[in-house]
Formats: C-alpha cells, structure tokens, sequence
C-alpha cells in the first residue's frame, strides 16, 4: 500500500545521502514580523535541491554579545536548483538565531546540508492537508508546493496567536491551496474548532493525508483524528542537535513502534516522521 | 614531501589523525573521504541493548559542549551485522570501542572482537564500574590495572585503552593501564559538568551532568597527555579540544603520537581533513621531515628558569 | 527591594559576592569601592617567604587562562604589620586565605590568626603536601580530614576551606572537610592545565604546568559545587570562571551560597560590581525577594525524564 | 641626593594612583611603517592625565581569527589632558594587537589606566640621555617632551634595524633634542660604536642620567656604563601582564639590590626601574 508508505520505508544510507558543506551568500534578509526573519541564500550545489522536509545545519556568526557554539539546523523554506538558492525562515529564539540575524546582504554563510528526511508523498494521493503553526509553517510551505506540483490538493489550516503573526499566506495561496486561518486572539484556534475543520475536510474528501508541524498539542489532535479515522500523516519533528550527521546521538526522540518505545535521530531518521508512531515532547 | 606515517605499537597509521568515538559514523561519509583518515573509530559498543540518557542530551557552553548521550547502543550483533561491514569497505584501519559494566563483562565483550578487519580495540574505561559503585574504572589505578589484565588475557589485538580525566592521579592510571598491558593510551574522554539554565532553573542535561568536550577542555587534557607521556613507554592517543592543526601539533608536541578529533567534527564536519593538511604544511615550513618527530618534542628540559629569591 | 544579605555559617554578608584569593589587592580600591563587596578575600599567605615561580606566570587559552604564580609571599610578620591594616580600613569582612606544607605547618599559621579584624581564615588546601609526596591535600579525602582537624583544633574562627578541582571524587573531600569542622567550603581553585607554543616548541609557562582559570572551567566547578552542595550541610562558595550576574546565579542554583569572582577582575575590574548589581536586578525581575532563595533552587527534582527503551 | 630619587622612592600607595577603566573613542589609527601601528583616542578622565612610562591596559577587540582573552599593556606615547586625548605607538605582534589594529575611527576601546609608576626626572638635572629602540621609542618619546618641559636637555640615540624603521624622529627633534640615529644595516648599531656615542655625550656634561627602554642589549651596556661614570638612570621594562593592577603577581622581574635578589611587579613597582637594580632579562 503506497499510502503506508512512511511507516516502511527503509532509512537511506549514507551512501544514498548527498549532504555538503558549503558557503553561501546572503542576497536577501529582511524582517517578516517582529519575531521572524527571512533569508535568502546563494549556494552551491548540493544545497538548493533540498526537498520539503530537509534541513540544514548553519554555522551561526558570532557577535560581541552571543558566541553560539554549535550550529543550529533550519528546515528548508524554499530551495530552488534553477536560480540557485535556498530559503530559510525563523524566528529569532536565542543566541544562535540572534547571531543569523545579524547577516547582511553580501555576508556568506557555512551551513550543510541537505540533512534529514524529506515528507513523503504517496502518488495515489489527492488531497492532503496541512496544520501548521509558529516556525512550523517554515517547515510546510515547501511541502504545499511539492504537493500542488504532483498535482495533490493542498488543504491548509495556519494557526497563529492573531493576524498579525501569520506568515505566508501567499505561499499557499498561490498553488491553489484552499487555506483556512485560525487565531488565539479570536478564540478560532481553539482545539475544538481545529478539529472541526479537520473533520470537514476529511469529510470533504480533501484528507488523504496529514501533515503537521511545530505544535505537540496539534500533533496530538491530529494523531488522534488520524487513528480515528484511518488518516495517515506525517509529522517533522525538532529537537536540539550537534552534528546533524547522524553521528552524536543528541537529537534523539521516542517513537512508539508496535508496543515499543523506540528512539530515533531526528537528524537522520528523520525529521519527517510517521505521524502514528510520534509520541508527545 | 612530509612522512606523516606514525606507528601506534605494531599498528601503522598513514596520519596521525582520527575521529574520538562517539563523535564519528557512517553519514559523514557524505564529506570525508574515509580513506584519507588515519584510522576509524567507531562509536562505543555495548554488549546489551542500552538506551541512553534522557533529553536534553547536548548543551553548549562556552567554547565547548556538555553532552549525556550515556553510550546507547544496539548491541554486539547487531554491531558486528551491520556496523563492521559497513566500516570494512575503508582500508583506513579500524578502532573498535567497547564498554562494560565490570572487569569480566569488558573481556567477555573484547573477546567476540577477535574478528578480521579490526585493527585495534580501544577499550573505554571511562564508564561506571558496578564493582566499585558506579565509579568509573579510569578514576582508580587499581580497577584500571584488574579491566586492562582481564582484557589482555582475551584478546591478543591490539589494545588501546581509554583514560578518563575526572582523576586526580592520571598518570598512575596511565602506569598501571601500560603496566597491565595496553598498547596504547587515548587520553581523554570527557570531562564532568554541568550547566543550569537560569530562566528556568532547569539542568540544561536531562541527565542533569554531562561530558564537557571542545576547546574549553585542552589546555587540561594537554596536561594529561604530558604527564601520561612521560609515565608511560607505550603510544599515547591526545584527545580534547582539537580542532585545528595547532592543536593537534601541541599534543604531538606534549607526547601524543596521535590525536583524535571529536566535537570539531560537529563545528566543521571536514575538519579532520584541515587538521591533517595543517600538521603537514607546518611540518614542511619547519623542515621537518617526518610528523612523528613531533612527538614529545615539547622544549621542557631547557627551561631559563629565572633564580627568584624573595627579600621582605 | 532585593535582600541581598548571606550567611555564611555565623557570618553575615551584605552580599554573595566577594574576590577569589590571588585575584584582589589594594590596586584594584582605585576601581572598587570595597565596602561595597560581600567580603574581601586577601591573598594567600605563607608563614615564610616565598618567591613564586619562574616567569612567564601567565598564559591565554580560549575563554581561560594559565597562571604559575605558585604563592609568592612574604611572610605572615609582614602580612600582619602591613596588608592586614589596610584591609582592616573597610568595613567588609576580612577573609585571610592560609596555605602551607604540612598539617601542622597550616595549624601553626592559623593560630597566628587569631586577631580581631579577621572575619573568617579560608585554608588553601589545593596547595603539596609534603607528607604526600607533594600532592594536595584536597586532592583525598584522608589528608583534607587530616589538616581541617588540625585547623578546627586551633582556631575558633569561622574555618573556610578551599578544594581543589584537581579530584576524582570532590564530594568525598566536601564531606571530610565538613565533618573534620569546616564552617564552609569554597570550590574550587584552579584546574591544572597546560600549553605550549607550537613556534618554538616551548612551554607557555615558566612553571611548564599552571592553573586554568576564567569561563572555560565554569562547567566544571559549577558540577563541583552541585555534587559539594548535595554532600554536606555547611555553605558552599562557588569560585570558577564567573564574569557575570548570569553566572554568578547559575552557581547559586546549584547550591552555591556566595561566589567568588576571580579571573574576570583581570578583564573587567569592576566585574564584581557589576555580578552584584544584576543579581540585585535580576531577583527584582524574578519577583525573588531574597537572593538567599537561589541557592540550590536548581529544579532536578521533577525533571521530565523520557522514558527510553532500546530496541534493536 | 635627588639625583638618586628613583632608587629611594617609595612605591605609591592606591590610594595615590589614579587609574580608571574608561571607554575611549578612536579618532586617528594609521600605519607608521610595515610593522607600526599609531593610535589616537579621546578619553575620558584621568586617561589623558597620564605620565611619560606610565601604561594603559587594552581590552583588545576580537576578531573571526583572533580571540585576545587578557587585556594588553601598552605605553602611554603621548597624553594631552587639554586635548582630552591619549595616543599609542605599536608593533603588530600576536593576537591582541592584531586585533587592535582592526580599531577604526568612530569606535571605542575599553582601556584601563593610567598605570604603574613613570620616569622620575631630578630638578637639578640638566642633560638626560634617551637610548631607544624598537618598541621603547614609544615610551620615550613623552619621556623627552616632559624633560624639555622643564628645561632639561635631551640627547637622544635611536637605534633601528634601517632607517625605514626608525619612528618618532620629529618628537625629539621638535623639543630641540639632539638626535644621533645607529642602524643594523650600516653597522653604526653596534654596542661599540653605540657606547663611544655615550661616551662623548657623558663626557660632553649631557648626561646626567640615562633612560632605555626596548632592549635588553642596550640596557645591559647602559648599565654597565652607568656604573664606570657614576651617571644614574632608569629603565623602563616589559612583561606579561594580567590584571595591570598589582594584583596577581604575573608580572613580576628580578632585580639585584644590595646583595639580595628581589622580584617586582612589572605593574606595580614599574614598569620604570632603577637602571643599576634591573637584571638581565
Ligand atoms: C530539523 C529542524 C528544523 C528547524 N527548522 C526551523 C525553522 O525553519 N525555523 C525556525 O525558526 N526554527 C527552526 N528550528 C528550530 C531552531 O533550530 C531553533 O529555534 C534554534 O536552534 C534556536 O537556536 P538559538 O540559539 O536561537 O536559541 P537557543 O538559545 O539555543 O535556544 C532557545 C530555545 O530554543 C530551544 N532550542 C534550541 N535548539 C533547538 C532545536 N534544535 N530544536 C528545538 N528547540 C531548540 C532551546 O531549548 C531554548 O528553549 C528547527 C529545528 C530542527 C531540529
Ligand atoms: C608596560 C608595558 C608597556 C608596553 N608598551 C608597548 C608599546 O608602547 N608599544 C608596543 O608595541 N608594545 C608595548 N608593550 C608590549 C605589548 O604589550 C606586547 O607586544 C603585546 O602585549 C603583545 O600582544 P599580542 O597579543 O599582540 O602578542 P602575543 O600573541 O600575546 O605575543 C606576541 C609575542 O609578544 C610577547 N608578549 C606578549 N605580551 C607581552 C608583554 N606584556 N610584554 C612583553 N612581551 C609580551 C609574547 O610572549 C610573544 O612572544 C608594552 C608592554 C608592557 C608590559
Ligand atoms: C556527543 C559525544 C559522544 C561521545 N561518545 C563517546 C563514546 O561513545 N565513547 C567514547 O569513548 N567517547 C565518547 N565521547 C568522547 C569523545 O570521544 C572525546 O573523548 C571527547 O569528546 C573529547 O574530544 P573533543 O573535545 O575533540 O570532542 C563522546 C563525545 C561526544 C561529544
Ligand atoms: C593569577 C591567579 C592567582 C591566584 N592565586 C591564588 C591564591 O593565592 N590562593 C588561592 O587560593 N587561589 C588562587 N587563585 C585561584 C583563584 O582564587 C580562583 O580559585 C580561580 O582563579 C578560579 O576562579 P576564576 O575562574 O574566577 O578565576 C589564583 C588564580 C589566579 C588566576
Ligand atoms: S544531531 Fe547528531 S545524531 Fe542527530
Ligand atoms: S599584571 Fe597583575 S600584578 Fe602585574
């Protein structure tokens, strides 16, 4: 069953994998909101084959006041082999994501990748919806358009604490995606209304498949409604990293498999993972 | 053209240079072409199944990282299935590194090692020891000398021995290792820390300690290798805070006939590859033939040490 | 408003913050108001004069450095007649760090203390011991014990005694020196390191080895003083790369009642003032109204811990 | 015997010192030769009130290559209290420097000082003779200006390896100093030839002290001379510091009084010595 597909496929080796480390140049960041920044990056080959779903490990630069040690990974935005680029959005949390803020036009930047796992698509699939919310969307963006260019319906539903914090939109609603908005200031993020949407479209035929990212108290709903209702899905998962190579094992997460709990990378056996097997964080 | 060939006991290595266990595996093959490495080493491997530690599993410090990944591991089969014939494809030697939890466990374990295509055994003794209260074996030179003689009596490998850094005593630690037979000594494995985040008060481990490794530890772990070098006949491996060829040179400089590299890899995955392109330029401006006149070339003997004499 | 007042032991402190011995003179009264620090903490003194070591005493690794002074002093005639009277000008308490080569030698020298104008003695026990073959005292259990007995036996002062890092076991030495009647510990001294200039191939340090400072041990030290805190009853003063108020509430979380600031007056001279102040700042922001409250509120006690199990 | 004040001086007190630790504003920073770096900043009070020997402690920025961890000390080359002003003279030599040498007008360094104890000059002196090289030019060069202002002669001997290297001519030459120039390249550097120079300006009534700085080749033959001809002098020296302060004993140099070999602090004690007590370093 290609639908099932996740949940069997076996963890590329090594060999099959084609990650570099690169340097690459900033031709665009700008502020998208008061907490997100969006760059945009020159680079060489491997890295703007990425697909939806992989990351990267950037080197953050160190400033007078922050000295990130270890790089920080960042789900690919946009990649785009054609002109050459890669996209990244994030929200400025800490010392490292201060350190990649502080990138102007014309600095380079060493990050390596492409890391991890992509998502999935089976090709019997029609439609497909998205729950994103927060760095989440970052994530999900790419996956829409991977979905509309293997002509898969994109149902999307875009969770923010209020308008003002949603980000692109326009990504979405550029591929045709049908695209739903729910807000904590208006009380329409609520868990309640969530599901009723999910309900809706997967009534409406529009649910092939789940995806979902950034929010534990979303991927629950959505792995409860899955089970439910026989929706598979796939969830891209974070945790802190060092190498992103597969090597350290700091990045593991517990996965329930059968009646086991197993752990897996989410460097490299992930970050996209089947959406049954996730446990809470 | 400089001779970076160094001999590690009977073993040849083509460069002095390769990974600390733990911090090396399969999908850096991606960006390092394992041939070019001195040796492989492999990620510690236990005889059972084991988990590890909690998360958070890393935090970072300053100039460093504190880690408690607490060696899972998928066992001795599943290791010698998969994990020795994928590293058997390199013709770059390969270090198998073990840990048990006793004396008798760790020779039960080297023992299944007696297999082709391994060059060496490096035995970690930096982990808990049940016999003495979850001491690690390293901390002791008793436990060091009883784990190394019962290794020795299993396996006729070559048989590197991994020092810890938490002792007070570290060369006594090198002499009975040396004493009771190891070949070689990779000094060291971790140090033991900690870190709070002040926001939350939370550990920043959820193992609450951790190893420290990065640059923050060789100044302490270059001691170490000095003072192992000059206890001790037998090779010793530097490991801490390597990640330039400047560093590698100061632990050849100390006594190191090699060093491995561990946390730079996760900074700069090629980083390897930049230590072992520096150690031969420098040779070559310093007109040094061979890389392994480097080792213990430190100019301690000479020392103008000024007559201070103190008056009121 | 923040209470910033401690106790250590019997001894009150307007503050938690005070200098690291060996870090502190009159030089730095030109910068520091000294009735605004905790406590002053004088230089350790011997009984004889003593010159030091060879120069170079000093050297920089990343975020740390190396020093070799090895206790300069002249004499405890010329420290009573001349260092005690300048800091009896201030009103903060007086801490007069001792070190000497023998249990009796350090019970000989504190009985000299026994002076008003001395607010507490704080014995330098990282210093050889010459009844063991030169290694610190604090580097055992059986010789801590052993000195700290001798010391409570002459002087009803409150007895501080500064460990070493240089350890397997730092609890163990926390216990003996609490149960032989220390008032309270300070951990810890230096961690002894080493670096040498690739370009000449010499060691950085006159001395070949010293003692690293500054913020690449504070991981180290901050475990230290969690393990010290958990082993014993009487206070702990953390010591050991602290350069800010962050760091300074870091040790106090983990168990640390006071701290000391050492290689950070070198970069900063008025780094105390500063760790006062934005503990002041950051209790205000907390909504803590003692900073008494931080120490050991480092919150291990529910921490989540996932539930790992390995499967092949 | 004033002329003998250096040797009997007492070490000031703190509470007699008067350093500060002031962030100063770079307004000139040029090259002086390949290897020579100038550097003016307006500063704060007490900076510009600094004396000719006395030093400053550099809080060097960081740099991507270089990570200075201590500060660094380095002589006062010329205080103007009016100008509000202190300039130094440098030589790019690790690390620290390094880093200084990337300051550019418009931003600002961290310095502590003024520091340590400067030259003493005796009111009944009328000639004083500057023997000078490399690094030492910096430190003397104030050291003539301060004697020209009250009325001492100044008879100046400059070494260099050639005269491309030779700094500062015009501040001794602009006090209305006498200035005997000796480089490596044409042998004229030379102790011989160095020592006649010495001679004839002892013998000529210009010497009635001698100060040095920068060589241990040239201190020693003062000093040697110095004792033949009865004429005092002073030495300024140099050591790794760390806390500029008198604080942590770094700094320490032995020097030779009455019978007895005695460490002082580079800091605290000096950096200006008593010529006839320094030893050979
Ligand atoms: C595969 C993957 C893809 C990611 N993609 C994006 C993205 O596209 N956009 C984006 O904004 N962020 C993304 N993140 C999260 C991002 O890596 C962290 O926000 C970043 O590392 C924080 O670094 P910092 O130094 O700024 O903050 P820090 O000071 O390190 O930490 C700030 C907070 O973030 C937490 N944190 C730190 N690192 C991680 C991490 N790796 N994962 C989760 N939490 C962390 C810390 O515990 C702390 O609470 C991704 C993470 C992963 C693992
Ligand atoms: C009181 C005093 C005044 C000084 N005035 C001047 C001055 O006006 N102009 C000038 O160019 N230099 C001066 N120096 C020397 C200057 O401090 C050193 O050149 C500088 O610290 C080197 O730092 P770095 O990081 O660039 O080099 P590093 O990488 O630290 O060292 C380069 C070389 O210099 C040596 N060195 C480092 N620090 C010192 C030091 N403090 N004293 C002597 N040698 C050192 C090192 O051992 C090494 O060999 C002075 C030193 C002192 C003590
Ligand atoms: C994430 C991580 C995992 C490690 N795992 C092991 C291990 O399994 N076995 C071992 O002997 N050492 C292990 N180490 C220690 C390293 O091999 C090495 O001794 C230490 O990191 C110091 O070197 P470095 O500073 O170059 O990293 C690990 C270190 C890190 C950072
Ligand atoms: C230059 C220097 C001199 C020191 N002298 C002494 C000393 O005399 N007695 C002592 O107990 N500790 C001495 N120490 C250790 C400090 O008191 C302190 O324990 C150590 O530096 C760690 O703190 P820090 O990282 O804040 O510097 C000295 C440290 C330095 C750097
Ligand atoms: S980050 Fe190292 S294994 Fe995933
Ligand atoms: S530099 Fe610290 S005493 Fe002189």
């Amino acid at each position: 069953m290609e639908a099932l597909l996740p949940k069997v496929r076996p963890v590329p080796a090594a060999s099959e994998r084609n990650a570099a480390d690169v340097t690459a140049l900033v031709v665009a960041h700008a502020s998208v909101n008061a907490e997100y920044r969006h760059l945009v990056l020159h680079a060489p080959d491997p890295a703007p084959r990425a697909v939806a779903g992989q990351f990267f490990h950037l080197e953050c630069p160190q400033t007078d006041r922050d000295k990130p040690f270890l790089r920080r990974p960042m789900s690919v935005y946009k990649a785009d082999p054609r002109a050459g680029q890669v996209e990244f959005l994030y929200k400025v949390a800490g010392v490292g994501t201060r350190g990649l803020a502080t990138l102007a036009c014309g600095h380079t930047l060493r990050m390596l990748g492409p890391l991890g796992i992509g998502f999935s698509l089976a090709r019997d699939w029609r439609g497909i919806v998205v729950l994103a919310r927060g760095v989440g969307l970052a994530t999900l963006a790419p996956l829409a358009e991977m979905a509309a260019a293997r002509g898969i319906g994109v149902s999307a539903v875009l969770s923010a604490r209020g308008p003002a914090q949603l980000m692109s939109v326009a990504r979405f609603t550029q591929i045709g995606a049908r695209v739903d908005t729910v807000f904590d200031s208006d009380g329409s993020s609520a868990p309640d209304n969530v599901e009723a949407i999910m309900r809706r479209l997967v009534d409406g035929g529009r649910a092939d498949a789940f995806f979902t990212c950034g929010s534990n108290r979303l991927m629950l709903l959505l792995q409860r409604l899955g089970r439910e209702l026989s929706v598979p899905g796939q969830v891209a998962m974070e945790q802190q990293m060092a190498c992103g190579l597969g090597m350290c094992f700091c990045c593991v997460r517990n996965f329930k498999v059968a009646n086991a709990v197993i752990s897996r990378r989410v460097c490299w056996e992930g970050p996209v993972f089947d959406l049954d097997e996730a446990l809470s964080w | 053209m400089v001779d970076l060939r160094v001999k590690i006991g009977a073993l040849s290595l083509a460069n002095p240079v390769m990974p600390a266990s733990g911090t090396f595996a399969d999908g850096l093959a991606q960006i390092v072409p394992f041939e070019r490495l001195g040796a492989l080493v492999a990620k510690t491997v236990t005889a059972e199944l084991r988990s590890g530690n909690p998360t958070p599993r890393v935090a970072e410090v300053e100039q460093g990282m504190l880690n408690s990944i607490g060696i899972p591991s998928k066992g001795v089969a599943h290791f010698i299935a998969t994990t020795l014939p994928f590293y058997r494809r390199f013709k770059s030697p390969l270090v198998v590194s073990i840990s048990a939890p006793s004396a008798d466990a760790f020779a039960d374990l080297a023992a299944q090692f007696n297999l082709p295509g391994i060059a060496a055994i490096e035995a970690n003794i930096s982990c808990p020891n049940i016999e003495e209260g979850g001491k690690a074996f390293a901390m002791s030179p008793r436990a060091t000398d009883a784990v190394v003689a019962r290794l020795r009596a299993v396996t006729g490998m070559p048989l590197w021995v991994k020092l810890t850094p938490n002792t007070s005593d570290v060369a006594s630690v090198a002499r009975a290792a040396a004493n009771a037979g190891a070949d070689a000594l990779v000094v060291a494995n971790t140090i033991l820390a900690m870190s709070i985040d002040i926001e939350t008060f939370k550990p920043r481990l959820g193992n609450i300690v951790g190893g420290l490794s990065g640059p923050a530890v060789k100044p302490i772990v270059v001691r170490m290798t000095y003072q192992c070098a000059k206890a001790v006949d037998i090779p010793v491996i530097g490991c801490g805070g390597i990640s330039s060829a400047e560093d590698a040179i100061e632990y050849m400089l100390a006594g190191a006939s090699a060093v491995q590299v561990g946390t730079a890899t996760f900074l700069r995955p090629q980083a390897m590859l930049d230590v072992i392109e520096g150690i031969a330029a420098f040779c070559a401006r310093k007109g040094i033939a061979k890389v392994s006149a480097l080792t213990g070339a430190v100019g301690d003997a000479d020392m103008a040490i000024d007559a201070l004499e103190a008056v009121p």
